[in-house]
């Protein structure tokens, strides 16, 4: 384990961070894997997020998709939970809103595979730092 | 000390930094009214939870009312204690408060003697323009104290004197909001509770939500049954206290009025406690000698420090909360019981009457007293040897009732033989007298010396834990004292621990030992009347002949004629007991 | 791998969808097909773009023109002109203003700033279980910086000057706090940050908490650093179970990588974090009754002074602030004082998170700077009022604040002006009414509240606010009289000027703003015995249509008092002096001729 | 004497979550946590025993108990239905569906069913404005409940 003491130790975090993604054990190439994030708040799971999160994770593998699916906190959407982001190679993230099993299937279809979009994109509606 | 100079109803006054708007107004003749706020100066006992909101005042530059009874005086402030908005708001707060609280001023015990009423008088409160819900609990009676806490306003005193001051722990507030009152845990009765009805809580009570049994009936019935003998005996504090009940300053002795105000009331005999007292000296005494010989010689059998045990509140409290050490205090029962245990035989035979018919009362500044002589193991044959304690209010309640002018009345003496009493005794009213009274006593049976100086002024005093040596003759003794149950729990736990430094300790559940006892008349927060009484205690040891225990002329003859010498068979018999365990036990199913 | 070489936008939000959204979807498909571009073009509905009085709303990826107020009939120009000639229909370009706020749009193609996340910078785009991802995007690069760059005085001074105030409802300025409690000497001090969100219709600090958990723990060591104390405590709700879990992993992780605990950052410094859980009691939101919870006593305010930057936990000096407050401070510490102080108003920096809710379209969190207007966040934000109802009343700052109207809607939402307009900014619940609710009844739900949570240890706030409920009680049963009216005002205001503690003291706002705001409807009630909302079941009236009655008896039937009589055959009659307005005829009747009035 | 009686392992428990916070009064409120955490609500006997253990009197205790709603002296149905009552579901008609669940399951806030099956409370904000009015069984979330729904969402649980 990293025992952070200096400014340096922080920076090197962030930038390995950024090269490569590890998830249970394999490392991925940020640049060229699907990044999905899924809203998983309170109001997020109460609306099912857990069981969406779970789809993904089975289906992307079955379907041969290298992709990468992580919990992230509220996106601020509680109208449309459950919410997810797909960032594809490339590309801007896209966030999803109202996602539950059939609508995550339709994503992975249509946006992952063929860059289709599909009804249902939240409009990002803020700025961040 | 830094002064802070401040503007008062355009007053103007400097005071020292660190007082409250309340104490700095007061000064300057300015009595802002309060309801919660509680402070027995010199005791180390404030109530100040800033709750009832009675004695808001307008502080300039401030957004809301302040609580004078918790706001500190600053540099330049500007008060205001009579502008229109405070006078609303202190109004409408006490139509607020009248609105929860019963509209049975006229059946209520605390009539004429209620803070709330007061008040409400005070602030000239006409109607209760805001009616709505009142809370309503069940009412419990315990063999000492009533609650009846629809009548509760959550001022808090009681539960601070539980708590803080006692550390008993009966009460606390439970629930929260409107529902908020105080009691003891899921409103279990009191006589359930580890409560040791030392009646501090009583003592505080602003209304009629705490207030103690009332035995006067039965007493009123004995006295009309022509088949009863009945005799009283009166503690040492009553007479210190009782004149305040009448309009007199705090302070006057009335013992005179008080035994001729008893003549007139029917008793047959009016007896004096204080002989209890100065055969409990010559048992405890006798017993502390014992022991400490015992000790000094090697045995390690025998317990020191030995502890007085003649506060029945302050026997509950170490059975509830410390039964391991229930073979430390004294087995020397409390002068009432004395008193009760040899009036019922001693005196039922000289009187050639059954105990039966022998009724015994008590005048005690305390509640406990009422449970006390309750105990299964203070009666014989289900005969109590007390058969009624009236506290100094209900007696001074009964002499109204009885159309009797106290301040007309002559004075009068006790009869004998069990009226005689000592110095000592007398002292047994205040922290710290029970303790003197022994070393007197004590003193001239261990050194066979007479002693020079009768008053050990090092044993007196207010503060809730003292400790002083006395020189007999060579030996130290090492003597402790503790006056309210919280000091006592510090002692205890030195004793426990095997820290205790002392050969003997006095403990009186009562802040101010008797004098502060729970069945007074109410300071109502005042505490130079208990000061005042103190003094009275003195006094009257100053003005007595004898002045100590072993001297008295009918004890020894009590012992010559009737229980042979201290510690005798007899006197265990009689004259001592033995304590339980009431702490809260854990059975495994 | 794209099918499809262009994207167009169809805001389908409730507003444009109101606004003929669909319609233009449609026409928009239509002229596709009509030029045989359906397989090379798509178009896609999508949520709110927080544009709602400009809609229906298109945007034509990817090159991110973006078209406002669109009709169907101008489906066909964007087709024919901006797709098949690769030129922008001009007329359909939003006003100036809007369009610099497109043309710098930057990361996203669905950008707009009337939102800017600084308290919720990470919420929803790390994952709050990974302390890796934090340091990635910056994160205890503040507290690197606090502890090797600057002293205690110097980070105080960037928190005074940021112009930082608490966010949990009161306002004070952050920097002068932390001042307060750094300058008394102690033994002992205490880091406590109160995440007891209790507010009904509130989860911004849940929120935080779930989504960015580490960026409480920096701040907490910042002002730990600052004030001397070396031990961290964090007030949290067990209600929270989510958040009490990520809060956990994130305290393990900081000290697994050696950013709590012992000389962090070889500074010399200690630092460490332990949890406290609520039980279920608003009042303890009031920090010293927050502070006699973690006690482990019952949660009672105390008279202060004392603060508890002098005589907090355990009777140490300790510093209090709530989840979102903390979360400001390492943006400010990173990106500087000034930087945050140029955001906001005059008197309140920065930005403000809300929970938006109620009646309103998009219900959820939202951050926007200070000064943002109550339309903005209402109407362009949150999308306007749900199914397209009357906007009434919006009520901030939970049951201390008020609710304020249409007439306030262009306010600009800061601390002193929700203060002036008699609300406040509270803790950032805000909620949204429609002609729906019945302002009496909104008042009487407050106060209900706040009976419940009184703490019962002053007696304006324990009998005072149950009288208040009971008066309105009355009301809203048509039991009220105009001095009921007098009576709510005199003892509002001397609730809120004699309470003990915060909640006392603003507990009978909802009244007295409704009151200021709303008196045509309390008169309605007490004069007219009418709720114009409807929603006050006393003054309601059960009556049959004598046309729609068939005399099946029924109603008359299962009536439980008797109260309607009529032949078998012919028209019933409700006696209003009977009826208990339970409303089972109403339930039984098979032929609508129940009315409710 | 006030007798308090247990079985053993659980006065073992007792006394074990106790020790792992050092006996120490302070931390009564998560001792009371933790018992109810395992005991499911905190009856007087539990109370006794952690009083005796953190050495502060059973008044304090209850007083502590009594003021915080979370803490229940009634043991919870097999099925814990809470309705939430924040301002949110409020405005959205939490207080019909509650109405509705009252008549249901025919008992008021605070009480469970004859069978023990269902227990009815409610709750202030869980957070989940977004899906008003929220109804909560056990740990599962119903959202954008109404009243016609009640039933249904009890009959979920009939036959378990």
């Amino acid at each position: 384990m990293v025992h952070v003491k200096t400014i340096e130790d922080l920076k090197k975090i962030k930038e390995e961070f950024g090269k490569r993604i590890q998830v249970s054990g394999k490392n991925f190439d940020p640049e060229k894997v699907v990044q999905i994030k899924v809203g998983l708040g309170t109001s997020g799971i109460a609306s099912g997020a857990k069981e969406v999160m779970n789809f993904l994770r089975d289906e992307l593998e079955k379907r041969n998709i290298e992709a990468l699916v992580t919990q992230t906190g509220d996106m601020g959407y509680s109208y449309a939970e459950p919410t997810i982001e797909v960032k594809l190679p490339g590309q801007p993230a896209v966030v999803f809103g109202k996602v539950n099993i059939k609508k995550a299937d339709e994503i992975i279809e249509r946006y992952i595979k063929n860059g289709e979009l599909i009804d249902g994109i939240l409009p990002t509606n803020y700025m961040t730092i | 000390m830094e002064l802070v100079k401040l503007t008062i109803d355009k007053k103007t006054l400097e005071v020292e930094r660190g007082t409250s708007i309340l104490n700095a107004a007061r000064k300057v003749g300015i009595e802002i009214p309060t309801l919660c706020y509680l402070n027995l100066d010199g005791l180390n006992i404030e109530n100040k939870p800033g709750g009832c909101r009675i004695c808001v005042v307008e502080v300039e530059g401030r957004r809301n009312l302040a609580p004078a009874c918790a706001t500190e005086v600053t540099q330049g402030m500007v008060v205001k204690t009579n502008s229109t908005r405070v006078l609303n708001a202190r109004r409408t707060v006490m139509e607020l408060i009248l609105s929860d609280h019963p509209f049975d001023c006229l059946v209520c015990p605390k009539s004429g003697n209620c803070e709330l009423q007061s008040l409400a008088h005070r602030l000239g409160i006409r109607d209760i323009p805001y009616q709505g819900e009142q809370s309503t609990y069940r009412k419990d009676t315990s063999p000492s104290i009533i609650r009846d806490v629809d009548k509760c306003i959550l001022c808090r005193r009681c539960e601070m004197m539980c708590n803080e001051i006692q550390t008993v722990g009966a009460l606390s507030a439970i629930n929260r909001g409107f529902m908020a009152v105080i009691a003891p845990a899921f409103e279990m009765n009191l006589e359930k509770s580890p409560c040791t009805y030392c009646g501090q809580c009583v003592a505080v009570c602003p209304t009629g939500a705490l207030t103690e049994v009332d035995h006067t009936r039965q007493v009123i019935t004995a006295l009309a049954d022509p088949t009863k003998t009945v005799i009283v005996q009166t503690a040492p504090a009553v007479r210190a206290a009782l004149g305040e009940e009448f309009g007199l300053e705090p302070g006057t002795l009335v013992t005179g009025k008080m035994v001729s105000a008893l003549r007139e009331l029917g008793f047959d005999y009016v007896f004096d406690t204080d002989f209890g007292a100065d055969l409990t000296i010559m048992e405890e005494g006798t017993e502390l000698l014992d022991r400490l010989t015992k000790y000094l010689g090697g045995d390690r059998n025998v317990r020191l420090p030995i502890l007085t045990s003649c506060c029945p509140a302050w026997v509950n409290f170490f059975e509830h909360n410390f039964p391991e050490l229930k073979d430390v205090p004294s087995t020397a029962r409390s002068p009432q019981q004395m008193f009760g245990a040899i009036a019922k035989t001693y005196f039922a035979n000289q009187l050639g009457i059954d105990r039966k018919n022998l009724v015994v009362v008590s005048i005690m500044p305390c509640l406990a007293k009422k449970y006390e002589c309750q105990r299964t193991e203070f009666s014989t044959d289900g005969n109590p040897d007390v058969d009624f304690s009236l506290s100094t209010r209900e007696l001074a309640n009964f002499i109204k009732l009885a159309n009797i002018d106290f301040g007309a009345l002559p004075e009068s003496d006790f009869d004998r033989p069990l009226g005689e009493s000592t110095g000592a005794a007398v002292i047994f009213g205040t922290t710290g007298g029970v303790i003197e009274a022994a070393v007197r006593t004590a003193y001239e049976l261990y050194t066979k010396k007479p002693l020079a100086k009768v008053d050990f002024e090092e044993l007196r005093g207010l503060e809730g834990i003292r400790a002083a040596n006395v020189d007999f003759d060579g030996l130290e003794l090492r003597i402790g004292i503790a006056h309210g149950l919280g000091n006592a729990r510090k002692l205890l736990e030195e004793v426990r621990d095997g820290k205790s430094q002392y050969h003997a300790i006095e403990i009186m559940a009562c802040p101010g030992g008797c004098i502060g006892g729970g069945g007074q008349p109410l300071h109502h927060g005042d505490a130079s009347i208990l000061k005042a009484r103190q003094k009275a205690i003195y006094m009257e040891d100053q003005n007595k002949t004898i002045r100590k225990s072993h001297e008295n002329p009918y004890i020894i003859q009590l012992y010559k004629e009737f229980l042979g010498h201290p510690l005798s068979e007899k006197a265990h018999h009689l004259l001592h007991t033995h304590y339980f365990d009431k702490s809260t036990q854990i059975v495994i199913e | 791998m794209a099918k499809y070489r262009m994207h167009l936008l169809v805001c389908d939000g409730t507003t444009c969808h109101a606004s003929q959204s669909e319609s233009v979807k449609n026409a928009l498909q239509d002229c596709l097909e009509l030029n045989n571009l359906e397989n090379e073009v798509k178009v896609v509905s999508t949520g709110c773009f927080g544009y709602c009085e400009k809609g229906p709303i298109v945007k034509v990826l990817p090159d991110n023109t973006l078209y406002v107020k669109v009709k169907p009939g101008d489906a066909e120009e964007i087709v024919k002109e901006h797709i098949l000639n690769g030129q922008i229909v001009k007329r359909l370009l939003p006003t100036e203003s809007v369009a610099q706020v497109y043309a710098s749009e930057g990361k996203t193609p669905f950008f707009d700033k009337k939102q800017i996340r600084i308290a919720l910078r990470n919420c929803g785009f790390i994952d709050p279980e990974n302390i890796e991802e934090y340091i990635a995007h910056d994160g205890y690069q503040a507290l690197c910086k606090c502890l090797t760059e600057y002293t205690p005085q110097q980070v105080i001074d960037i928190i005074k000057r940021s112009g930082l105030r608490g966010r949990g409802g009161g306002g004070f300025p952050t920097g002068l706090k932390w001042e307060i409690t750094a300058k008394v000497k102690s033994d002992q001090k205490y880091v406590i940050c109160n995440a007891d969100e209790g507010d009904p219709g509130a989860f911004m600090d849940r929120s935080i908490m779930e989504g960015d958990p580490h960026s409480v723990i920096e701040a907490m060591a910042i002002n730990g650093y600052c004030t001397g104390a070396n031990k961290g405590l964090v007030y949290i709700r067990a209600e929270y179970p989510l958040a009490v879990k990520r809060l956990k992993v994130a305290i393990d992780q900081a000290r697994a990588y050696g950013l709590l605990g012992k000389n962090i950052f070889n500074s010399g410094f200690d630092f460490d974090i332990e949890l406290r859980y609520g039980a279920g009691a608003f009042v303890c939101g009031e920090e010293t009754a927050l502070i006699h919870s973690m006690e482990g006593k019952r949660g009672e305010p105390t008279f202060k002074p004392p603060f508890p930057s002098e005589h907090g936990y355990l009777g140490k000096p300790s510093n209090v602030n709530n989840v979102e407050t903390y979360a400001n401070v390492p943006v400010i510490i990173n990106k500087g004082a000034d930087w945050f102080a140029s955001i906001g108003t005059e008197k309140s920096k920065g930005s403000k998170v809300f929970a938006l809710a109620g009646k309103i379209n998009n219900v959820g969190l939202i951050e926007v700077p200070m000064g943002t207007t109550l339309r903005d966040v209402i109407f362009k934000i949150g999308g306007g009022i749900k199914g397209g109802k009357e906007f009434k009343a919006v009520q901030t700052g939970g049951p201390s604040g008020g609710c304020l109207t249409s007439h306030h809607l262009d306010t600009p939402i800061d601390y002193d002006n929700l203060i002036a307009a008699g609300s406040m900014m509270g803790s950032g619940g805000m909620i949204v009414m429609d002609e729906d609710d019945c302002m009496v009844s909104i008042a009487k739900f407050y106060l209900g509240f706040t009976v419940d949570e009184s703490c019962g240890k002053c007696s304006p706030c324990r009998i005072g606010n149950k009288r208040l409920y009971e008066i309105l009680d009355k009301i809203t049963k048509g039991e009220g009289t105009m001095e009921d009216l007098t009576k709510l005002r005199n003892l509002s205001e001397v609730i809120k000027d004699t309470s003990l503690c915060g909640l006392g003291q603003t507990s009978p706002n909802p009244v007295l703003s409704t009151l200021d705001n709303f008196w045509e409807e309390y008169v309605e009630h007490v004069v007219d015995k009418k709720c114009r909302a409807g929603s006050c079941k006393g003054l309601m009236k059960y009556i049959i249509d004598a046309e729609a009655c068939t005399g099946c008896t029924a109603c008359a039937r299962a009536c439980p008092v008797n109260a309607i009589s009529g032949e078998r055959k012919g028209p019933h009659f409700i006696n209003q002096e009977i009826c208990i307005k339970c409303g089972t005829c109403m339930e039984k009747c098979k032929f609508n001729a129940v009315l409710l009035q | 004497m006030a007798v308090i009686k247990l079985p053993e392992s659980k006065v073992q428990q007792l006394k074990d979550i106790c020790k792992s916070f050092n006996n120490d009064k302070g931390e009564l409120i998560n001792v009371l946590h933790k018992a109810q955490e395992i005991f499911g609500y905190l009856p007087a006997e539990v109370q006794e025993v952690v009083a005796k253990e953190l050495n502060i009197s059973i008044a304090q205790v209850y007083g502590v108990v009594s003021f915080y709603s979370f803490f229940s002296m009634v043991p919870k149905g097999r099925f814990p239905v809470s309705i939430c009552l924040g301002t949110a579901c409020y405005v959205r008609g939490a207080e019909k569906v509650l109405d509705e669940f009252r008549k249901q399951l025919n008992i008021q806030v605070g009480e469970s069913t004859p069978d023990g099956r269902f227990s009815l409370s409610c709750l202030r904000c869980v957070g989940a404005c977004g899906l008003a009015p929220v109804v909560m069984v056990g740990e599962k979330v119903y959202g954008r409940v109404a009243p016609e729904d009640v039933k249904g969402i009890i009959n979920e649980y009939a036959n378990l």
